[in-house]
């Protein structure tokens, strides 16, 4: 115990770690209200549960706001990590409320945007695709011979896919500082883990890679932290593509619209017990890491945050439909539809 | 009532009206009742009854043999499907989205289509799910990915725009014994309008025959998928805005093109608008094009138009989608100007 | 000359002509040099030099960083080459037969297109390759996939037939701040009668533009890649036999389609054929008889035709891969009937 | 020794192997004077050294004429195995050829060919795709409760590929019967293995799909036969899918255009010395399974055998162009092109 403690972290550090994982569970609680009166246009995803790994894994990168840092590839699983970089709750729900404010002008949704000065890079849907991605980004590194490492996000389902093996073996192959956490968080969608691998851990996989692989219980997010900052080392010291095996389990439906009747609902109850922030805080007050008010504070701060950022992002408008047709090109235009120019005739075009 | 039957499957029987996506789940429960060759395999399709439920009911009622449910592989699974094929089976195999298609795109492609070709038999294959836009789903859940698979020779592509159609044209892929694309409009699966009462016996819908949908005289629009439905709302205002007679032919079947039916109405009209809702460079209203003009010239009284959704990926927020994808007034106001022309 | 450019790379530097393939090897070996982000990625193109030689004596020259052997994984690599590219360098990807890009079609058509689009700024980023029949390969050495891609807004595709174009068309793909596919026929790549001696300076052949290879006034033949030559071939026959005059313009780039220079020709001849080496239903001519039909239909006086391949996948023995291909005789054929009309 | 000859095989099996092994070997031998007079048409591929993997694995399989043995998926440098599944010298010579009575009638080359009956399917050229659709067939004799297996050949570069992954992990996930062989020669193409997988073995690979995994010498052809034999029991048995590593080198160039200078001259020389063949002739003869004027008369067979076939298919006609038409689907005619029409209209179409 104190041996985590004494990982590096002193008590503004640990205290951060709270932090952010409030900051996650917070955003998205209101995330549920503000779908509940309409806002949320898409479908709405929990990382319930999933906070502590999150938080703790990013947490051993370095961070900067100037792209010289680390990169992260966030999921829907892995709010924490996304505010930890620098992502905003107000982006976050401007993203899911598909204002024209967006960071991705309303064109796309919830945790599916970029700022590579802060260094992290949102998913596209097809599963896998970003294990691709962050080998190229690691690879650029490695090429430049820059320090920097990546870490790339991606459940137990993902895994399956032929992106991810392809991206995960490219990268271990050509030696890219990158860092591969499996968010075992026991379902794809209603599909269980054994329905989507043979291998008892996904630690198992890491041999047929050539590289190391570590398992964690993700809902301890100082573990995580250990476990990923020993991964980070090694890759950042040349040692290659890393794994991690996040243990947990995902306590909602997939998505807000999934009743998530498929599961033992004395399951849920019983990983309840394990909620990574409810441990947190008993471990930090009993180890005398913070005291009651502390946390009481960092929460409600939190909350104010929150609260402030869904009320500017529910005040935002939503886009222009015009604007649809910029940006599909650097430099050509998408034209207007001749239906819909001043005078309409197919010749104008 | 047939007690083996879940009851959400037995409207049909009732004499109830189904939606489109009830018909969708007709067809395959009464063609696995019909074929035990016949199976199913996808994404969730088991216990969850598959992302949009057309396979509720499905598990229990067949079993864990003919209701796989996969690991996210859809190539993996879909060329799975195609080796049980070569064994004599007829896999159903369900895609979450038909977005998620594309990383099948080569075992589609330069495996299922060429197998008759090569010389390794035919491969009765159907892959079928949801695509279309309208649902605010962003770039990875709206597309319509006809326009993949369109210049492949080998495959046929099927796109339903009633619940009557989707049933038959379902049942008769799954009878194919070619690799069939077949994609559901998720903005279509429940639409109310579209409800209606199916007859209580076993009926096909052929591939590769288009439909009339009306008749009309100034001009034809030829569409498919949910664009038929904006296309009769054009029809309306326009001949009562305007007089202007609309024939509407709904393709049904994308591959192949049943250009014989394109073409004689082409010869009666004059005049030809093809509408999708797929983006424009490179859709479908090019081919249609080039056959009207290859069969058709000299019974042209206007320039070929079409409309179309714009040329970039679909965006999630809602006036950017409705921007994107073509409305029943893009269509109104080509039609006008063809009937002028 | 030289010395730190390998011998076989120096023939435009000597004055010497080079082939379309050597053309290839200069402008990859040029921009390399004159940008330090330009690397390479692919399968065998390190110590081998790739399948057709193309990078042959980079690996020596520029070292491992900037020539890497890739795992057989195309949308592994294609996807990497992305990442890279969202750091600054410029990747550009050999698929070793361009029929092997479609593992790379999800992640191509998915992210690499609509990275602007969603907000991940510009990837630059070439992804080049041998494509084509004649050679006897088979269907899946002998493919041309331009129709895999042209319907993805987001994608620019090239596919030149000149050495001189080859050249200017890579180079400006590689300063493209948008994803290019480049499509190089492998017919042509040492084709005797292409030599051409190149200017001995830094050019660029810009994207999206057309190119007259002869004009006309009876007829325009629009093509690209090895039927350009057929073309030609074809217009000679039926300038001396025919007393046809017929204009050909090669594309170049397919997308974004120079459509003015299609209707600027087409409004002068008043007649159009298409030519294209890929197989027939859903080939790019449809789109190009659609834009003319929306730009110029009245200047049209006769039907818009192509000649292509068959809707088949490419067979491998000689007759029938002869007779699979568009043959110089279809040309002369269709534009007899156009001339006629 | 005695022990691998204890596998269960007699005499005229022992002799059968060095027979297909042979065949394999003067076939492709032959193939390579074809190709000096012009005769073959596409790339030439060699199995040279790779044989005894082929056919001892392929031994261990159920061989029937009927459509109810076990299935084999054969590739380029498994050209013994698809002897001793039944297709035979002329045909293989008439694929080569392109000749219009090959089994594809032209349309495909070497040994993308096939035969339901025999229970052999050749492969498509993307690399990885036959472990999914040997999943699927495998999957259909676990659905159906039949007791076949399945055997799927794959090179160590096409491991790299997504389909490798997704149809390998499919198959262990629903318990298909069916064998992985990786044919671990050390080259895809020019790229050596190590820029292929960082993993030591391929064996390494087995435990990330959760199944079990061996490696054997495959220039060894009872070695082989036995550890295959093995897996072969265990899949039919209901034991799911296994992975065998084959442990040899590739001795050609990729094909026979690829001059092979990139292999240290040295390394090919060494491996001469554990050819397949003559280690295993040595070997019969040393133990007295056979006796020299018998292996001599078997190998004299052979020749005669492929001698005549040759001749065969060196004199049929190459296919009709016309031919390309027909079965691009079982029920649509793709049409004569207009242009070749008797009187050529569009309009006709
Ligand atoms: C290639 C692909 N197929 C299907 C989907 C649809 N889909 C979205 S999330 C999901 C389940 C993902 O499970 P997992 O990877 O374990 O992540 P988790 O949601 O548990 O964090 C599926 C099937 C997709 N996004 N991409
Ligand atoms: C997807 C794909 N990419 C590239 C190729 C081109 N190619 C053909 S064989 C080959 C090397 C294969 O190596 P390996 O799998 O080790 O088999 P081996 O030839 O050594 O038996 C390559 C790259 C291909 N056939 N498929
Ligand atoms: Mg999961
Ligand atoms: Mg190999």
């Amino acid at each position: 115990m104190s041996e985590a403690l004494a990982a590096g972290l002193d008590r503004g550090q640990l205290h951060e770690l709270y932090r952010y994982m409030c900051l996650a569970r917070e955003a998205e609680e209101r995330l549920e209200i503000l779908q509940k009166q309409g806002h949320v246009k898409g479908g709405l995803y929990r990382s319930l549960g999933q906070e502590g790994g999150a938080v703790g894994a990013a947490y051993a990168l370095r961070r900067r706001d100037d792209g010289t840092g680390d990169f992260l590839a966030q999921t829907i699983r892995a709010t924490g990590a996304l505010f930890l970089f620098g992502g905003t709750p107000v982006d976050y729900f401007r993203q899911y409320l598909a204002r024209a404010t967006s960071p991705t002008r309303g064109r796309e949704a919830n945790v599916h945007w970029f700022d590579f000065g802060k260094g992290f890079i949102g998913p596209v849907s097809p599963l896998g695709t970003m294990v691709e991605i962050m080998a190229g980004i690691t690879l650029s590194f490695r090429l430049r011979g820059e320090d920097r490492v990546g870490m790339v996000f991606g459940g137990d389902g993902a895994s399956s896919t032929g992106a991810w093996h392809e991206g995960l073996n490219f990268a271990a192959v050509q030696g890219c500082p990158m860092i591969m956490m499996v968010e075992a968080n026991q379902w794809a969608f209603s599909t269980p883990t054994r329905k989507n691998t043979r291998a008892e851990s996904f630690v198992d996989k890491a041999p047929g890679y050539g590289i190391f692989g570590e398992s964690v219980d993700g809902t301890d997010v100082l573990g995580v932290y250990e476990v990923v900052n020993r991964a980070v080392a090694r890759a950042r010291a040349g040692a290659g593509t890393q794994l991690v095996e996040l243990q947990y389990f995902r306590r909602k439906g997939h998505a807000q619209h999934d009743p998530h009747d498929y599961v033992d609902p004395d399951l849920i109850r019983e990983w309840e017990k394990k909620d990574p922030i409810d441990t947190y805080r008993a471990r930090l007050l009993s180890e005398d890491w913070a005291q009651e008010s502390e946390l009481d504070a960092i929460l409600a701060g939190t909350r104010a945050e929150i609260e402030a950022a869904a009320e500017e992002a529910v005040g935002e408008p939503l886009p222009e439909g015009l604007s649809a047709l910029g940006g599909v090109y650097t430099d050509i235009a998408t034209p207007v539809p001749w239906t819909r120019g001043a005078s309409p005739d197919p010749r104008a075009g | 009532m047939d007690a083996a039957i879940p009851e959400h499957l037995t409207r049909t029987r009732r004499g109830e009206p189904v939606t489109l996506l009830e018909a969708i789940s007709e067809a395959l429960f009464e063609e696995m009742t019909r074929d035990d060759s016949v199976f199913l395999m996808g994404e969730d399709i088991g216990a969850y009854g598959g992302a949009f439920k057309v396979t509720k009911g499905f598990l229990d009622h067949f079993g864990e043999r003919r209701v796989i449910d996969t690991p996210i592989a859809e190539g993996g699974f879909t060329g799975a499907a195609a080796g049980a094929a070569h064994m004599g089976l007829r896999p159903v195999v369900e895609i979450q989205f038909m977005d998620f298609i594309s990383p099948a795109y080569d075992v589609i492609t330069n495996y299922i289509a060429t197998s008759l070709y090569r010389g390794a038999g035919p491969l009765p294959l159907v892959i079928r799910g949801p695509v279309g836009g309208g649902n605010r789903g962003g770039p990875f859940h709206s597309q319509n990915v006809e326009m993949a698979f369109f210049h492949t020779p080998g495959l046929k592509i099927v796109y339903p725009s009633t619940a009557y159609d989707a049933k038959g044209l379902l049942k008769a892929a799954i009878r194919d014994d070619n690799p069939v694309i077949f994609e559901e409009h998720k903005g279509l699966y429940r639409a109310p309008a579209l409800r209606e009462v199916l007859p209580d016996e076993d009926y096909v819908v052929p591939l590769g025959k288009a439909r009339t949908v009306r008749e009309g005289r100034d001009l034809t629009i030829v569409t498919y998928g949910s664009m038929v439905h904006s296309s009769v709302e054009a029809a309306d205002t326009l001949d009562a805005e305007d007089g202007v007679s609309v024939e509407i032919i709904d393709l049904r079947t994308l591959l192949p093109l049943d250009e014989d039916a394109v073409v004689e109405s082409v010869k009666r009209t004059g005049k030809l608008l093809v509408v999708h809702e797929d983006t424009r460079t490179g859709g479908i209203a090019g081919e249609i094009a080039m056959r009207v003009n290859e069969r058709a010239f000299e019974w042209l009284d206007g320039p070929i138009l079409r409309v179309t959704a714009i040329d970039s990926p679909v965006p999630y927020s809602g006036p950017l989608e409705d921007y994107f994808l073509p409305q029943v007034e893009d269509i109104v106001t080509a039609s006008r100007y063809l009937a002028r022309y």
